[in-house]
């Protein structure tokens, strides 16, 4: 099991992250990644009226804190699915509409486990990573308030099932 | 000393307080430091009681009765909200 | 809404698929990718005795019907989740152990719709489109077997629940 | 005519059967079809008869006594393997 964590200013390149995950293993029948960006319209619960009138985000973090919890997030994952290789990547720092924010890769022998396992990392990454949003909404600074959405989505893998 | 870190919306009402502050018997826990931030600042107060406020002790999430060691790192964190 | 489909013998690349994905719309928040590779012990069900034994896998497929059916499996997918961009590429033809067999990638404004998309996409495409493979094992060749795994992975699917 | 297509395992049972074969009244459904070919191909025709094995009609899965027409593309689908 091979895992790479970062939080970084910088922009990740998919390619370059599928790769790394592909070269993990020759056991490897599955690579799933999903990437987060910067929507439009990230402010308040999508309120039409706020559409289009996000000019930036600027992302906050709690250096080494962060990156512990997203190895113990990344542990949590693999006691309940079968993986060979995790990266999770977060941006920092001021972004921009259409930006590249969050990666998460899993590469594993079967479908179901890199699927499952990188649902549950951006879920439980949402609510227990320490990273705080705040956005410019025409000129003005605002911190976006946590999601009760989010708060639901990590909720769905308690208890024991695999599913 | 006490090293003190607020994050997110916290750190924007703690902009006057100072970071660094003196390790000493009667803020022996997170609690305490709380109490004693909200005499001189008492909007810092209201805000770091609300109940989604969490508290750290060298980067490791405690209880607010945690017992406090000399150059701990205090830190005041709201709701995550990254992803 | 955006369809891409393609059923081909040329290699695919992630990185241009996920361009693909990305460009579609600024409402994008998410992008999942799923990218199946040819594995050493495709054959049977994981017997260690078959493990690195595989040569080449040959893909057949019923040519218009198949790209029929992935549009079918996709206009499914959108009855169920929001999405706004699909892509389905399927190889055929001579493939070698760790060689890229199926990519599918959905693009959304919410991170589930991605995630469920993808995955109901992959379990439908495995028992639905008009594929066959062949395995050379060490210079024998033998049709590979249904999955009753599949079968249960797309059954998962059934009824009225969007989870 | 009628145009035969075998796939996957199924076309390896059917190397010797003529794909192209007179639209005539006796063979007005694929079942029919089926049952005619395994008068001269007795292998082919028990592979055909397995019950997972799918029958389409220009390129769509139809029933078994589905009706066939002149010109109709006439497919035997072993279970799909793909993804």
């Amino acid at each position: 099991m091979s895992i790479y964590v970062s939080v970084q200013t910088e922009d990740f390149t998919v390619a370059n992250e599928y790769q790394r995950l592909r070269q993990i293993t020759h056991s490897a029948g599955a690579v799933v990644t999903f990437s987060g960006l910067v929507r439009d319209f990230e402010v308040g619960s999508g309120k039409q009226s706020q559409r289009d009138s996000l000019k930036s985000l600027t992302l906050q973090h709690y250096p080494e804190m962060t990156e512990r919890l997203l190895e113990e997030i990344i542990q949590e994952s693999q006691k309940r699915w079968s993986t060979l290789g995790v990266t999770v990547i977060h941006r920092v720092g001021r972004l921009l509409p259409n930006d590249q924010i969050v990666f998460v890769g899993v590469v594993s022998t079967h479908r179901d486990d890199a699927f499952q396992a990188a649902q549950f990392l951006m879920d439980y990454l949402k609510i227990r990573a320490t990273f705080w949003k705040k956005a410019d909404v025409d000129g003005t600074e605002q911190w976006l308030e946590a999601k009760g959405s989010d708060t639901a989505a990590a909720a769905r893998w308690d208890g024991s099932h695999r599913d | 000393m006490i090293n003190l870190l607020f994050f997110g919306r916290l750190g924007d009402c703690a902009l006057e307080v100072d970071k660094s502050i003196l390790y000493q018997d009667d803020l022996a826990t997170p609690l305490d430091v709380r109490d004693w931030l909200a005499k001189a600042h008492g909007d810092l107060g209201q805000v770091l009681s609300e109940p989604q406020v969490l508290v750290s002790v060298n980067k490791r999430i405690v209880k607010w009765d945690h017992p406090l060691a000399d150059n701990d790192e205090l830190a005041f964190l709201p709701p995550v909200t990254g992803g």
